[in-house]
């Protein structure tokens, strides 16, 4: 049974403080959505009110075709892995696991067998007897998220569930949730701090900002072409960059920043360009050439990333990221520009 | 477990529980002694001051009673007392802080003051039969336990736990019974023992809610001894112990006592 | 009264609830047979269901055992039914001091006495009078009643007379020879078995007290003796009365009367329950011992005047908690 | 709106139980003493021109605060060797800490008596040591009466503390520890606030327990260490005057509701978690 | 006062299980150096044994010229911050912050001030009031990062410190801790999931695996050049493809897979090229190529990069992951060839 779940003007208080401002959101049955945003912009306080613990001050919440908003949380049937993990202490991990399944009315055997299955794949068979106090952060965030996965139900939600997981193991659980997820058609609703865990796994995104959402798009839509310079930040537009057209040539379009650097843009690239624009680009976006036509800066400090050095670089009206190749290193101090790569840049409306 | 204790903390300690103990012996010594008063050490050894407890009708009625008003007070006080314990926790900031100290009064009223004044309010306002007021009373009287020493295991119990529970389909009535109280058991135990006692050794308030029929084990006690001064009322204490420990040693077959702790 | 028309009934009788076993083969069974009624007790000590009656407006119970200060403070608080003497046979066969001793109201069904008890081992020369309490060799070795226990106020009916004066007319002097008396108090006492323990731990020697705890201090204390005073002891009665709201008034008649019974009385006094006043009892010198027993000890004792004695005890708590408390 | 009123139907049955057979009731027995046709505060003004009585008062907030000082100090330590032993010891010293409560009043008075007494096993020791040559008059005293109500509330406190002692999660004493708290600064600043809710309420239920008892210092007391809870008892008891009991009543339930507020006062400034 | 941390043949146990297995870790004066290890490798005991909380049950560990081994936690001056944050709930946050300094003796207004001004640089000024649970996760987090840094200890711990904050914040945070860690000199161990985080800060990173330190070496050293294939693949090498040399020509190197696929290898490239080795790569380092010189595959699930395509590839001998560019889409299904990319790629020795 696959539903879609729908938020409509939801404002939520803690006390006299709103922490969500009339937030629509909506995710189709079977998707995937995560929301990404800063610390303490209400992607938990969201969860918390879809899952029930929190009732909105308006708005209303539908989950398929039953009015969500009203009801009590355990009637929601809908699975939460929690921040804080919130295992109950008293139970094995294996009971911790199998609690919704009894809730469920599954017969001890299943449950075990099922919760049993569920700890395999999580990587941690081999603790089913142990109690939660005596595992490691990784291992409880892991018991957190079989605990809701087991039971299957049609609306998933899970709050930061890798963030205590190295690389490896959290390649693997989120592959894990998105095929149980794929499998069941459950509706799922995701929170995140990694946007490349976001990007990976959902279906579409939301940008939340402030207890607002900014915009809900696919990966793809979102990583290449933010809707706002808040987006465009998050995202990792570092590089947010004013500019004024001064000339137009056809579909090259000449445009100075207010410094007085100029660039020549194609807007067969860019797509059309408005008379004042802001150029958003990524560190990988603005490359570090020791001449050329680009922005002009001098380098600042310089770091290594594996795959490029990245510099801090300074400029008249202010900083600017780029990075620049392994095979040319450049030192602190020395003048440089900064070339946008046209396919990791995109034009975005002024600032309001 | 791992938490090391100072060796001076241990040796305080045990000081502690010698002194808490050591007048027991006394008491048994007491209540053995073949002697028709209170001596100690014992001069002689006679379990008859056991079997007079047996002998005397009226202790036997009196025992039944007392137990009967203490393990329904007992559990009527947790019934109405956990949940006000709970609600003042769960929901801090909607309830009154006062609210905490209305409970405090059963036991802050002097006793005689609270029986005299339910006497006159409900055995004669009400009509109630004495046996309910006597329940009525001994509810109240030990309610203060319930609701605080409950109250005190709640102020430090998560509750996104018991989210996570109710998140996972479990009603919230059951929430409490599988998440809830084996996680604060050792306060409802504290809660059920301290009201368990306090009502099964009462007498200020029991002197006047019994009534014709109706009476209570310290109440005959107290009556045995304007008459009789010998070591009775030792064996009684010494049997109270010893019924303690076999209860306890059921539950600890049984249950296991680490719920006594969590 | 008629058996019959009795038979539904329930009598309630409020007493102190000690030595219930013997009490019931003595007197309730008998009486059961004799009422075909129900009987039910309330029990506890004197003030507790004293209060209780007077909470009730007299109501609840059909005849009351009280110790004799107790009932005259029901009597006060006009909780009591006068007695018609006339619906009691048995009154007749009573000594004097028993069957009116509160003017018109219950008559007394035993008796007892309030002397001086001492260690005879410890305590030379012996105690012949009821100013020896006062000596100064009994320093820290005295145990009195509390003021609030039956032979409490006795205490200062003594002081008074030690002192030449009337306790209830000059309270000042009274308390004056208490104040004087309160260096030979070890600790005073409560209940019988408090004294008992005092006596045997060695904390007292010397005490003032009701006959029946004697054979108990005696266990504790072979040497323990009842001292011969010349002034004579005081006696206490415990009397019973028919509450004003009794409902079963005949049948608490009859229930008097028969406690009042020769042979009732007799049982009684043999098997160590209560001391006969009875004048047809008869008691083996054996079992006469431990009781106030026959006509001349009975002729010696002083009565308190109980109904002076209650109005004076607010005032004399005051004064003794002054002395004793500060 | 039916959760809106959760938090106060859970509290009702309890509230409505003391309102009903509690505030009511005792509430119109204090109020006779208001009532008195001699003004309606007369019997105050004669309770507190009595000298003896105010010193029966002020002797009963001594003994009941130094009580209660001791029993939280001892039960504490108590409970925290409690809390921190391994299961089974842990419920031996539970039933223990439970014996004593189950002995009535007057058995342990006898008790004591043995032990402190003139001719009692402690003072036949010092004598036979030679530590003293006269026996010590050890009961009878206030310390006598403090030490018997000690012995009876400590395990009142161990009850009420073990849990809440245990329940302390450890990761936030060892974050104390490592920024430099002493064992004493975490007990001080960390497991002494933490510990709050519990130590209040047994310290509330060691205080009233004191202040109204009435046994306990009569037995080990005597009239020399009267306290409030014998006078009451004088007056309700003795001479049936229900007026000055009232009074007297009316005078501890303040005294205590004012001692028992300040008390969750100063527990609240240390822990603003306490209920 | 700058000072070394030497951990010597530690060993430590939970109970009868032990979890480190002579460990042996010397971080330098000054030096930070990250723990990188799977979920439950023992990253959280070894800082736990290092702060005191549990006693090795063997070997010794050294901090400058004090023995800590034996000495009480409270005397060591370590500032940790901890994986569950470990807040006091009865404090304010400014009072969180600030309990270190009143263990040292520093007046209310000093540690106050000083407080604050480490609330500023966490971001959170506007919550110094509010109780620890009225945070969200991210908040709770800075916090306890404030906690520990504001006492300027000699050594600071950090368990996974900034695993709930969202990318910016992260980037920001770990500039801060990095800054006021170079300015202190303080001698820092720092346990994180997150390879880029600990790339990025360290000045070397340790990688552990079940109690046991694999290889201490510098990020470069680590990402480029791992000592073992368990380094290789925590480090991303996810294609370890065992090989044999065939032929061997001057500097070039001809070599074949199980497969009986050819690659021809450069040592002045790769280095020395023994006969057996295991050839490593990172998904980057394996491009996908519909045609030419590379080891033939089928391709499975593609997936979004925002920076390329990733493909499941399947070859007779195990599954390989390749990246293709965004300008050329391919289909699952399709055949394609993997190519080495040589500055992606490493050789190691065989495994055991
Ligand atoms: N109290 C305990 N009792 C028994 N075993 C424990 C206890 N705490 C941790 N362990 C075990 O010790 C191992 C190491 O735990 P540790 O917490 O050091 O892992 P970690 O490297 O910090 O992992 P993570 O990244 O998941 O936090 C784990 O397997 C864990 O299950
Ligand atoms: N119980 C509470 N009382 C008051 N304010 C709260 C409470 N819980 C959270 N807040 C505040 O509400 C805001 C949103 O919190 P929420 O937990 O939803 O954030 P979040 O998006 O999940 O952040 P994070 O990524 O840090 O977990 C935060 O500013 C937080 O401080
Ligand atoms: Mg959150
Ligand atoms: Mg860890």
């Amino acid at each position: 049974m696959t539903v879609s779940l729908t938020l409509d003007n939801v404002s939520a208080h803690y006390g006299s403080t709103q922490v969500l401002k009339d937030l629509s959101l909506s995710v189709k049955a079977g998707e995937l959505v995560s929301l990404l945003g800063s610390s303490g912009c209400g992607k938990t306080t969201t969860l918390r009110l879809v899952a029930g613990f929190l009732e909105p001050s308006a708005g209303s919440i539908r989950l398929g075709d039953r009015d969500l908003t009203r009801l009590p949380a355990h009637q929601r049937d809908i699975g939460l892995v929690f921040q804080n993990y919130a295992l109950f202490p008293h139970l094995s991990v294996r009971d911790n696991v199998a609690f919704g399944l009894k809730q469920r009315g599954v017969g001890k055997a299943e449950r075990d067998a099922k919760a049993n299955a569920m700890l395999e794949r999580v990587g941690l068979s081999a603790f089913a007897e142990r109690m939660p106090a005596a595992l490691s952060g990784g291992q409880k965030q892991r018991v957190a998220l079989a605990r809701a996965l087991v039971i299957e139900p049609p609306l998933l939600m899970f709050d930061e569930p890798l963030s205590n997981l190295d690389a490896k193991l959290r390649v693997d659980m989120r592959v894990e949730i998105r095929r149980l997820q794929r499998a069941n058609g459950t509706t799922s609703l995701y929170v995140t701090h990694d946007q490349e865990e976001a990007f990976s796994i959902s279906d579409r995104v939301a940008i939340m900002n402030a207890g607002r959402i900014m915009q809900l798009d696919t990966p793809e839509v979102l990583y290449q072409r933010p809707a706002n310079s808040f987006v465009a930040r998050f995202v990792g537009f570092e590089n947010l960059i004013e500019m004024t057209v001064t000339e137009r040539n056809g579909e090259m379009v000449t445009a100075t920043t207010k410094a007085g650097a100029s660039l020549t843009l194609s807007q067969t690239v860019y797509g059309a360009i408005p008379d004042r624009f802001i150029l958003a680009a990524r560190p990988d976006g603005l490359a570090v050439r020791q001449s050329g036509e680009g922005i002009p800066v001098t380098l600042g400090i310089r770091t290594y990333l594996g795959r490029a050095y990245q510099y801090q670089c300074t400029t008249s009206t202010g900083d600017l990221t780029g990075n620049g190749p392994l095979s040319e290193l450049l030192e602190p101090g020395a003048q440089a520009v900064l070339v946008p790569v046209p396919e990791q840049c995109c034009i975005l409306p002024p600032e309001a | 477990m791992t938490t090391k204790l100072h060796p001076l903390l241990i040796v305080f300690a045990a000081v502690i529980f010698a002194i808490l103990v050591a007048p027991l012996f006394i008491i048994l010594g007491a209540a053995v002694s073949d002697t028709s008063f209170l001596t100690f050490p014992p001069q002689g050894f006679t379990m008859r001051w056991f079997t007079n407890i047996f002998d005397i009708t009226a202790f036997r009625t009196t025992a039944i009673t007392s137990l009967q008003v203490a393990v329904t007070g007992t559990f009527l006080a947790l019934l109405i007392g956990i949940p006000a314990a709970y609600a003042m926790n769960r929901f801090r900031i909607r309830l009154p802080s006062w609210l905490s100290n209305v409970f405090v009064l059963p036991i802050l009223v002097p006793e005689i003051v609270l029986g005299f004044s339910l006497v006159k309010s409900i055995t004669i306002g009400l009509e109630l039969p004495v046996f309910a007021t006597l329940l009525i009373g001994h509810t109240l009287l030990v309610l203060p336990y319930a609701v605080r020493v409950v109250g005190a295991s709640l102020a430090s119990f998560d509750f996104s736990i018991e989210e996570a529970a109710i998140s996972l389909g479990c009603p919230p009535l059951k929430t409490f019974f599988t998440v809830v109280l084996p996680n604060i058991g050792a306060g409802v135990v504290a809660a059920f023992i301290l009201a368990f006692i306090t009502s099964i050794n009462d007498v200020s308030t029991s002197l006047f809610l019994t009534g014709p029929g109706v009476s209570t084990l310290p109440i005959q006690i107290i009556a045995h001894m304007e008459q009789f001064f010998d070591p009775t009322i030792a064996s009684v204490s010494v049997l109270l112990m010893i019924l303690t420990v076999g209860v306890m040693a059921i539950v600890e077959a049984t249950l296991g006592l680490t719920f006594l702790t969590k | 009264a008629s058996a019959v028309s009795a038979e539904a009934k329930t009598f309630t009788i409020s007493w102190w609830g000690y030595n219930g076993d013997k009490l019931n083969a003595n007197i309730i069974e008998p009486f059961k047979k004799i009422c075909g009624c129900d009987i039910v007790f309330e029990t506890g000590n004197n003030a507790d269901r004293v209060n209780k009656l007077k909470l009730r407006g007299g109501k609840g119970v059909d005849v009351i055992y009280l110790s004799d200060s107790f009932s005259q403070a029901g009597i006060a608080d006009g909780l009591f039914l006068k007695i018609d003497g006339s619906k009691l046979p048995n009154l007749a066969d009573l000594y004097d001091l028993a069957k009116d001793p509160q003017g018109g109201y219950g008559p007394a069904y035993t008796i007892g006495r309030v002397g001086i008890v001492y260690d005879a081992a410890k305590v030379n020369p012996a105690i012949t009078s009821w100013n020896d309490l006062w000596r100064p060799d009994l320093k820290s070795a005295v145990s009195l009643p509390g003021i609030t226990t039956t032979a409490g106020p006795m205490v200062v009916m003594q002081a008074g007379k030690h002192a030449g004066v009337d306790a209830f007319t000059n309270a000042d002097k009274a308390f004056e020879a208490v104040t004087a008396l309160k260096p030979n108090v070890a600790k005073n006492y409560n209940t019988g078995s408090e004294l008992v323990n005092l006596l045997s731990t060695g904390e007292a020697k010397v005490s003032i007290a009701q006959d029946f705890t004697l054979a108990s201090m005696k266990a504790a204390v072979p040497t323990m003796t009842w001292a011969t005073l010349k002034e004579g002891d005081i006696a206490t009665l415990n009397t019973v009365n028919i509450p004003k709201g009794s409902e079963n008034v005949d049948l608490a008649y009859q229930f008097i009367n028969f406690i009042l019974s020769k042979p009732v009385q007799q049982l009684e006094a043999e098997q160590g329950v209560d001391a006969p006043v009875s004048k047809k009892v008869e008691l083996t010198p054996e079992q006469a011992k431990i009781w106030t027993y026959g006509a001349d000890t009975i002729a010696k004792l002083t009565l308190l005047n109980y109904a002076k004695m209650n109005d004076a005890k607010m005032d004399w708590i005051d004064r003794w908690n002054e002395i004793f408390s500060k | 709106m039916v959760k809106r009123l959760t938090p106060w139907l859970l509290a009702a049955p309890a509230t409505l139980l003391v309102l009903a057979f509690l505030i009511l009731p005792v509430g119109s027995t204090l109020a006779t003493t208001f009532l008195e046709p001699k003004g309606w505060i007369a019997p105050y003004v004669t309770f507190f021109n009595s000298g003896v009585r105010r010193t029966v008062l002020y002797r009963t907030i001594e003994i009941s605060v130094i009580t209660t000082v001791l029993s939280v100090i001892i039960g504490f330590i108590a409970a925290y060797v409690v809390a921190h032993v391994p299961g089974r010891l842990k419920s031996i010293m539970i039933i223990a800490a439970v014996f004593p409560l189950l002995t009535g009043v007057v058995v342990r008075s006898f008790a004591w008596l043995i032990l402190l007494g003139k001719n009692g096993i402690l003072n036949s020791a010092l004598l036979g040591l030679g530590l003293i040559s006269q026996p010590l008059s050890m009961l009878y005293t206030e310390g006598a009466v403090i030490a018997a109500m000690v012995y009876l509330f400590v395990p009142l406190m161990i009850l009420t503390l073990a849990g809440v002692l245990e329940g302390i999660p450890k990761d936030v004493l060892e974050a104390a520890t490592s920024l430099g708290a002493t064992p004493f600064g975490v007990f001080r600043q960390v497991i002494l606030p933490l510990a709050m809710p519990g130590l209040i309420v047994g310290a509330v239920l060691v205080f009233t327990g004191s202040f109204t008892s009435y046994a306990t210092p009569q037995l080990l007391g005597g009239e020399k260490q009267m306290m409030m809870g014998t006078l009451l008892y004088q007056r309700a008891m003795v001479t049936f005057d229900w007026v000055g009991a009232s009074t007297v009543a009316a005078i501890m339930v303040v005294v205590t509701f004012v001692i028992v507020f300040l008390m969750t006062r100063l527990a609240r400034r240390l822990n603003p978690m306490v209920a």
